[in-house]
């Protein structure tokens, strides 16, 4: 807000902020050191962390994707961020050869940065790097492909055949997150220095400092804009943003919405992820679906959104984005209707329901902007109705414990903050984990939910989606496991410079093709 | 005097060990790394596996054995997160965190020692009291309000600086102003009260009868008394200093100790808390031996002790 | 007694302190002169004033909370208390040297003693740091410190307590002051140690040609070495004259009580003759004579009237001062 | 007893000297800044006792339609004169409310680590031996360390609640406490009149308690009053790492922390709890620092000179 | 004032026999621990009533006989007899039920009196450690009489020490020391800080104590005339030891020792009965300062500043020997080898 006032908003700033001098300081401040960086054709990217590694097997963890993925390590395929299609990347076409074998014709005249050619053969090697080489921590490996076993192997130059233990319907899915590293990539441990296909190559990681890519001239497809591009990062979403506004950085890839204050500099973006309040079915007053259906009308999304929300994001009624195959569009979003939410606790009560025993609110510090405040606010709504709720915000470790499977034994009622990011396309690495009975942050064990997952997973086309969209209405409207509340948008600050359109891919990957300078 | 430095090191060895022992055993305390370092929906078996992997499945026992015994041998163990040695880490982002520590030291004692001793010439003066507000108000100052503040206003708003990083000089200004404040004011107080002691003295008296002028009086015979003062204020200050350097770092994305330290905890990293816990406790051991070096070089009563 | 000239001359001199609501009256007007030459001793107990008058002399007295409402001090014609801040560093040091009581404190901690006397010469811009050195050495050796060329470099807490008085003489004649102002020079001192800083202070004079003025309140030690004595009380000198005619035939009760109460006379069994309570509290200093409470010989008039300033003729011919209204009866001895 | 009545000593009775000390609150009054900063701090303790009883609800009363509200106007009551929060929450109700705990926070803490170590101290001082070397050894440990990296480790194992925050705050300022405790025991140990009560056969218990924590207490009192500062600081810089107080409870320090957020829009978030701790902070260390010339008979004239003559 | 009381073996209420105080420094990283002899083997009797001048300059020991004997050092060696009981060696319980019969007074009226007590407070104080003396409702009007007897009046006892005078507050140290009704009274200069109009108070009224309690006295000061003027015999302290003891009259009017001699000497004197200005009384400057106890010289530790030495001084200690033409019983003795005669000097 402070950063580029227009003579009209001066005096409403002025109102607000108790700086006159910093304002009229504004406009010599911005044009000194936006014309600095001009010159050279270099974007640079504030992050919100500095990747602990730059293993290309560890760029799933969005620190790390942001830098790597895409533009020093590439896919097989890639997922559109638009509708979830898979599109070619390093793989040009796929098909699926019986139940358990897929074929990838792979793209020819690809080189690795060092100039390795990459052939099935290279391909196999890599995936077998990402797949075994247990000496190497793998994020891929245990997020993507844990239980499933997968044998790669060249039919020739630039075929890949991948054989699975059990039918992989989505398979080509899963290879949008399998990056493809250049042979020389030692086999026995980590490394740093990610040797890919992509446009751009890694020049130094300056530790603590920054690190640069530089455009790789080899590349096989279009030549990007930018020649070079620097990574910096600040933990401050206020001083990222401040960072853009000062001309310093080009790119912010993610700020908080209340630092977002100038539209013709923040683009927002779904970020796929979902935030909903987990509610403990197991626990009284909790097991009842007066209860739940209660919990969902005492909350004001309406006011949330727009507030301690950003305007942009969707109020949600499943844990996926509707760009994800699977998404039930028939369900409704919950209204604000705390008269109806009163009367299903008192009608609970009547029943016998210990409507007062006291529901513990867990929330995760920092799970998202304002996640705190969120948070005082739904406690807030939900005492309205006359609910009996406690606050409490844990750090994420402690938070992990009440997440994640072993439950503790003697646990109260728990309505706990969380959010679910799927941007892989498919249903099925939401719903399993999450709802069904053995699910590890499951908190439902529902017969019948339990066996449609099971015959989704196995489906294929049109059938799986049906069978996922009637998961999520058992989910939603039978069962109430949730209080949905979100689809969530990222906002990225684009300084003046340069052209970027920010997608729900952003999050986890930011491809330096894309930009354009202006 | 090398006795009484000797007993320093040896005294401080074992607050050292004791130290190390003690986050040893209390980051084990703090949860597992696994359910951080792992993805939210891994396995059961594949935290187990993580756990094996790393050794944390382990009795912690002899897992502190086997760090006692690799520390000997100068192996400070494998950081989990940053895939590389422990101390490889930590040394590398030492240099930072000990740069911002003796600026901000240099800054606050010069400032410190020359306002301070210039309200002490007049007490209750206009500049005394000035001064002393001053001071009180840098003393009692939030230091991540102030850095936060301090980009908006001189970075963002007036553009004079830039807000954060490293670089030239220009980068040093923020971080530098900011944690130098409460040293600064500390050092204030104190030079201005020991300053006010030593004009009272009876050495003063004698130097003003010898016709000695008033500004060798109160820079030279009362400022050199108060040096003692000072340096212990500063020294314990310079541990303070790392407390600061935690938000000065993470706010301005300086890559130093202090940052790391607070990563590594919260990640769990225990063997990078462990490696920038004996690296900072070393420099701090040192740190007491430079103090105790000036004490003597200051006092010479000290020396023929 | 050759009148020499007159070197100090302080004339009703009035220093205050001011704390809290209350305001001290350190000094109350003390008068008294100093000749070239000669020693002077002020004599008097604790808080009577005289450390302040010396302290008033040498523009010491920190002010705040100190401040002189009136008086004149004038040293060799000039007026110290408005003399510009350069004239007077011309005079202190150069021409008016002080010893004072404590060495250990008087002397700085952190520089070496030769460093310290050194200092006098190099503010008063004199010779080389080679010849500031040599000139250091020569005066610890003049004053008796065996071993001066290794003692320079040496710190005052090396120096045992005598050996530090000595050095601090050294500082205060490195110049060949024509005046010494001695603060109690002696009182932290033992017996022995005491009788040989006396010794060397008055051989030091008699080199020199210096006057010395000797703050004490010893009445041994003044008897022993003063020409003249100004006793003072409560902030004003009571009376003043050749030591010999004053300690022998007082005309002060003050004076008189003070020499009655000390031990040392021939008859043991005799038992002292204290005075009387305490010395004022010079907050609320009594009306009329400051010594009346306490005097055995107070009369009505001094409970109202301030003694005047009265000359007295003594018996060698020389004559002294007395603030009393009975100088004459106290001194025929007809008052007991 | 014989008759005393007739001896020049008994007349001396009559000539008692009593040395005039104008009382406390004169001198304080005497003081502007002082008084300036014990009228803050007595604000606060009423903030303190009485906050959370009358704006309590005021506190916690969401209202996101007057999210963000500026401070400086009445047009949304009183209670929105120093503006409203994220979530359209009465600033001053906070302040006011926050007030109790981070009083109560820093104070308990800063009692705690006189309490434990002005006792762990005396015995350094007074015991000596084995125990004394193992005290300062532990003091040695817990000073040789940034303190605030060593209440981001205790947190993280005991779980950032308001009793844990106190104690590891406590822990984090005892060596302050034991240090000066054990110097001023070594020091007034040897004093005269301590040796004149063990002369009187007075034990170490005795010395311990009708010598020498009477004459310690008031400069661990004095250090007392600055701790509560740095206390208070390092509250919010927990905070502001986020393993401080955790909401909904509320101190200045965590309002600090989730204003900076919104530093950018709503400056007032963050600025006016960081005020009040620098306040807060400023008022402790002025009325530290008079306590300190009070107590310095050196310097207690400059409180009891007139005006204009310091 | 009263003439020395008649002196028999019983009559001996303390019998002090070789003490030794030694202190160690500590030692360095490359230096030896270092023994300061701060006194070196002392000895002497106090009789009933009596009062025993310690005299000598700063470091030679007088003020660590003092401590000593009260236990606030613990002696290195020796004996002392308290009627027959080892002061020395008494457990914690005996040592406290001693201290009812021994007291002290300090040098420092200010110091040693607790300032943020009451006077009430501070004179009953020995009946908060010793209860059995005084019953508690018995103590305000023990502590007032006790003002009074001291010269000061009953509603002091309500005022804090820095509402007096030094010599007042002098007298409340000695109050306090009397509550116990102690036999012994050792005195550690408690006049040295005091200007010699209120001095000469307070020895008068130590004096009148002593004459109506027949307290027996040690009074140590380096202030040689309130040494002769209060007491009936003197012991001379030089590094650590008793160089000369006797009679007061004997000792001033003719000192066997020459270190003796010479502080009498030194003593700068009030002549007043000299009429003329002639013949200053002979003075011996001694040259040199004491040294250190931590390395006394070998032989008569007064040797290195003695006009008299010899080779045999440096060689052997003089012990302390019965002057022959001493008149008193016991005698006087003095430690030299070339003592002073009546005829000499």
């Amino acid at each position: 807000m402070l950063h580029h006032a227009s003579v009209g908003q001066r005096s409403r700033l002025r109102a607000r902020i108790a700086w006159p001098c910093a304002l009229s300081a504004l406009a010599i401040g911005l044009g000194l050191t936006a014309s600095a960086s001009a010159a050279e054709r270099t974007v640079t990217v504030v992050l919100s962390e500095e990747p602990d590694v730059l293993e290309p097997c560890q760029s799933s963890r969005s620190n790390i994707g942001r830098v790597v993925k895409q533009n020093i390590v590439e896919t097989l395929v890639e997922i559109d961020p638009k509708d979830g299609q898979i599109t070619p990347r390093l793989a040009t076409a796929w098909q699926q050869v019986d139940a358990n074998t897929w074929r990838f014709t792979l793209r020819e005249g690809v080189k690795f940065h060092d100039g390795a050619a990459f052939d099935a053969a290279a391909a196999v090697k890599s995936i077998d790097r990402t797949l075994h080489a247990t000496p190497i921590e793998c994020e891929i490996r245990t997020k993507f492909f844990g239980g499933l076993k997968i044998t790669a192997k060249a039919v020739d130059a630039t075929t890949l055949e991948l054989v699975t233990d059990k039918p992989a319907p989505i398979l080509p899915t899963m290879m949008g997150t399998m990056t493809i590293t250049s042979p020389s990539s030692p086999m026995d441990k980590a490394t740093n220095q990610p040797i890919g296909t992509g446009p751009y190559k890694l020049d130094e990681w300056k530790v603590g400092q920054e690190i640069t890519l530089s455009r790789f001239d080899g590349y096989w497809g279009p030549k990007p804009q930018a020649e070079r591009a620097r990574y910096v990062w600040r933990t401050e979403s206020t001083v990222r943003a401040a960072m853009i506004a000062a001309g310093e950085a080009d790119i912010a890839a993610n700020i908080a919405v209340q630092d977002a204050t100038d539209p013709k500099m923040d683009f927002s973006y779904p970020n796929s992820e979902t935030s909903r309040l987990r509610i403990d079915t197991t626990r009284p007053p909790l097991d009842d679906r007066r209860v739940r259906m209660a919990l969902n009308y005492a909350i004001d999304r309406g006011a949330l959104r727009g507030s301690i929300f950003s305007a942009d994001v969707e109020p949600s009624t499943q844990l996926v984005v509707p760009s994800i195959n699977g998404h039930n569009p028939e369900l409704k979003v919950w209204p604000y209707d705390p008269d109806k939410a009163m009367k299903l606790l008192a009608e609970a009560r009547a029943a016998g329901v210990p409507v007062d025993n006291e529901i513990m609110m867990i929330g995760r510090i920092n799970i998202y902007p304002n996640a705190t405040e969120a948070m005082e606010a739904m406690h807030a709504m939900l005492q309205a109705v006359g609910l009996n709720v406690k606050l409490k915000m844990l750090e994420v470790a402690e938070w992990v414990n009440i997440l994640q499977k072993p439950y503790a034994d003697d646990r109260g009622p728990v309505l706990l903050q969380a959010q679910h990011d799927n941007n892989n396309g498919d249903a099925v690495f939401t719903v399993y984990n999450k709802y069904h009975c053995e699910g590890a942050n499951s908190t439902i064990c529902d017969k019948k939910l339990d066996q449609t997952i099971e015959a989704a997973e196995k489906a294929t086309g049109d059938e799986r989606r049906k069978l996922w969209q009637e998961a999520f209405r058992i989910i939603g409207d039978d069962i109430i496991a949730d209080v949905p509340l979100f689809h969530m948008v990222g906002y990225t600050r684009v300084g003046s410079r340069v052209n970027f359109q920010p997608s729900i891919s952003t999050n986890s990957e930011l491809h330096i093709e894309d930009i354009t300078f202006k | 005097m090398m006795r009484y430095l000797g007993q320093r090191a040896l005294h401080s060895a074992i607050a050292l060990g004791a130290l190390v022992m003690l986050v040893f055993f209390l980051v084990r305390l703090t949860g597992d790394p696994a359910s951080l370092y792992l993805p939210i929906d891994a396995s059961v078996e594949q935290r187990q596996a993580f756990s094996e992997r790393h050794g944390f499945d382990r009795p912690v026992l002899a897992q502190f054995a086997s760090f006692v015994g690799d520390v000997l041998r100068g192996d400070f163990g494998h950081s989990i997160r940053k895939d590389r040695p422990a101390l490889e880490v930590v040394l590398e982002a030492f240099p930072t965190t000990l740069s911002l520590a003796v600026g901000t030291m240099v800054i606050a004692v010069v400032l410190g020692v020359v306002v301070g001793s210039l309200a002490a010439i007049r007490p209750g003066g206009m500049f005394d009291r000035m001064s002393t507000l001053t001071s009180l108000g840098a003393a009692s100052a939030p230091d991540f309000w102030v850095a936060i503040t301090g980009i908006l206003l001189f970075a963002v708003a007036l553009g004079w600086l830039p807000t954060s990083g490293t670089g030239g000089w220009q980068y040093w200004i923020l971080p530098l102003a900011v944690l130098s404040l409460r040293p600064f004011g500390l050092l204030v107080q104190v030079v201005r009260g020991s300053m006010l002691s030593a004009l009272g003295s009876a050495y003063v008296k004698t130097a003003r009868a010898k016709g000695v002028g008033e500004a060798t009086v109160v820079f030279v015979h009362a400022l050199r008394n108060s040096g003692l003062a000072v340096v212990t204020v500063a020294g314990d200050q310079m541990v303070g200093i790392v407390n600061g350097a935690v938000i000065v770092e993470t706010v301005f994305g300086w890559p130093g100790v202090g940052k790391l330290m607070i990563d590594a905890v919260i990640q769990r990293d225990f063997t990078l808390v462990q490696a920038t816990i004996l690296v900072t406790a070393t420099a701090i051991f040192v740190l007491n031996v430079v103090i105790d070096l000036l004490y003597v070089l200051l006092d010479p009563r000290i020396r023929h002790r | 007694m050759s009148e020499a000239a007159t070197l100090l001359e302080v004339r009703d001199l009035r220093v205050e302190f001011r704390s809290g609501l209350e305001t001290v009256h350190a000094v109350n007007g003390a008068t008294f002169d100093v000749r070239a030459g000669e020693t002077a001793a002020i004599l008097g107990e604790s808080g009577c004033g005289k450390s302040v008058t010396a302290a008033a002399i040498m523009r010491l007295l920190p002010q705040p909370p100190a401040r002189i409402t009136a008086g004149e001090i004038r040293f060799d014609g000039e007026s110290v208390l408005t003399m510009s801040r350069p004239r007077w560093r011309q005079i202190a040091g150069r021409r008016i040297g002080m010893v004072f009581q404590d060495a250990l404190s008087s002397l700085n901690p952190v520089f070496s003693v030769g460093w310290q006397i050194a200092e006098a010469f190099r503010v008063h811009g004199e010779a080389s740091r080679a010849e500031r050195r040599r000139r250091a050495i020569e005066l610890l050796d003049r004053v008796g410190i065996s071993g001066a060329a290794t003692r320079v470099d040496h710190f005052p807490h090396q120096f045992s307590g005598g050996m530090r008085q000595r050095v601090m003489i050294a500082m205060a004649v490195a110049l060949g002051p024509s005046l010494l102002i001695a603060d109690e020079p002696t009182t932290a001192l033992d017996v022995t140690i005491q009788a040989q800083i006396m010794d060397l202070l008055a051989s030091l004079r008699a080199e020199y040609g210096m006057a010395m003025v000797l703050i004490s309140h010893d009445l041994g030690v003044v008897s022993e070495v003063a020409d003249r004595v100004a006793v003072m009380y409560a902030g004003r000198v009571v009376e003043s004259g050749p030591t010999r005619e004053v300690l022998r035939r007082p005309s002060h009760p003050y004076t008189l009580a003070l020499l009655r109460s000390v031990p040392g006379g021939k008859s043991k069994a005799q038992k002292l003759h204290p005075i009387v309570g305490s010395p004022p509290d010079l907050a609320r200093m009594p009306v009329g004579c400051a010594f009346h409470p306490r005097c055995e010989m107070a009369r009505e008039i001094c409970t109202r009237v301030a003694p005047p300033c009265t000359v007295v003729e003594g018996a060698s011919g020389a004559t002294r001062t007395v603030e009393c209204h009975f100088a004459a009866e106290v001194a025929s001895g007809r008052v007991a | 007893m014989s008759d005393p009545a007739a001896t020049p000593v008994a007349a001396a009775a009559e000539a008692v000297q009593v040395r005039r000390r104008l009382p406390l609150w004169r001198l304080l009054v005497r003081d502007r800044f002082a008084l300036v900063a014990a009228f803050w701090l007595a604000l606060l303790v009423v903030c303190m006792a009485f906050g959370p009883e009358l704006l309590g609800k005021a506190a916690t009363a969401l209202d996101l339609r007057a999210r963000n509200t500026p401070p400086g106007s009445l047009e949304k009551g009183w209670l929105a004169v120093l503006g409203t929060d994220a979530l359209g929450r009465s600033m001053l109700a906070r302040l006011v409310v926050a007030t109790r705990n981070t009083m109560a926070v820093a104070l308990t803490a800063i009692t705690l680590a006189l309490l434990v170590g002005g006792l762990l101290g005396m015995i350094a001082g007074y015991v000596g031996g084995w125990s004394s070397h193992l005290i300062m050894r532990g003091a040695d440990v817990l000073q040789s360390f940034p303190s605030l990296l060593l209440a981001v480790v205790v947190l993280y194992v005991l779980e950032p609640r308001v009793s844990n925050l106190v104690v590891v705050l406590a822990v984090t300022r005892l060596p302050v406490y034991v240090r000066v405790a054990r110097a001023e025991v070594l020091e007034i140990r040897e004093r005269l009149f301590v040796q004149a009560a063990r002369a009187l056969g007075g034990g170490r218990r005795h010395i311990l308690r009708r010598h020498i924590a009477p004459v310690v207490a008031p400069t661990l009192l004095t250090i007392l009053t600055v701790d509560f500062a740095v206390v208070m600081l390092a509250e919010s810089s927990l905070s502001f790492l986020g393993i401080g107080i955790q909401p909904p409870e509320i101190t200045w320090g965590l309002m600090v922390a989730q204003g900076r957020n919104h530093l950018a829009v709503a400056w007032w978030l963050s600025f006016l709890p960081g005020l009040a701790i620098m306040l807060a902070a400023m008022s402790a260390n002025v009325l530290s620092s008079w306590l300190r010339t009070v107590g310095d008979p050196s310097q207690r004239w400059r409180l009891e000179a007139p005006r204009g003559e310091r | 004032m009263a003439a020395s009381p008649e002196q028999s073996p019983g009559d001996v209420v303390l019998r002090v026999e070789g003490l030794r105080k030694h202190f160690t420094t500590p030692g360095g990283f490359r230096r030896q621990p270092v023994v300061v002899r701060a006194v070196d083997d002392v000895s002497f009797d106090l009789a009933r009533g009596e009062t025993l001048g310690v005299v000598g300059e700063s470091g030679c020991g007088k003020s660590t006989v003092a401590r000593t004997l009260m236990r606030l050092d613990e002696p290195t060696a020796g004996r002392a007899l308290l009627d027959g009981a080892d002061v020395f060696a008494m457990g914690p319980r005996e040592l406290r039920r001693a201290r009812r019969r021994m007291q002290i007074v300090f040098q420092d009226p200010y110091a040693s009196l607790n300032p943020r007590m009451t006077v009430e407070e501070i004179i009953a104080e020995p009946w908060d450690i010793h209860p059995e003396v005084l019953e508690r409702r018995e103590r305000p009007e023990r502590v007032r009489a006790l003002l009074e007897s001291v010269g000061l009046r009953r509603d002091h006892a309500e005022r804090y020490p820095h509402q007096f005078s030094g010599g007042q507050l002098q007298r409340i140290g000695v109050a306090r020391a009397m509550a116990l009704e102690p036999e012994v009274l050792i005195c550690d200069e408690p006049v040295s800080a005091l200007d010699v109009s209120v001095q000469a108070q307070v020895v008068n009224l130590l004096e009148e104590i002593q004459a109506r309690l027949g307290i027996a006295y040690i009074f140590i000061a380096h202030d040689l005339a309130v040494v002769r003027h209060l007491s009936h015999r003197i012991a001379v302290m030089y590094l650590g030891r008793i160089v000369e003891i006797g009679p007061e009259a004997e000792i001033s009017e003719a000192p066997r020792h020459p270190y003796t001699k010479a502080l009498l000497s030194a003593e700068p004197r009030l002549d007043l009965d000299a009429e003329s200005d002639a013949a200053p009384r002979q003075r011996i400057l001694l040259g040199g300062e004491v040294p250190s106890p931590a390395d006394p010289p070998s032989g008569c530790r007064f040797r290195t500043r003695c006009w008299k030495a010899t080779e045999l001084c440096a060689r052997e200690a003089p012990p302390l020997t019965a002057d022959p033409e001493s008149r008193s019983r016991p005698p006087r003795l003095v430690a030299c080898h070339f003592p002073e005669s009546d005829a000499g000097s």
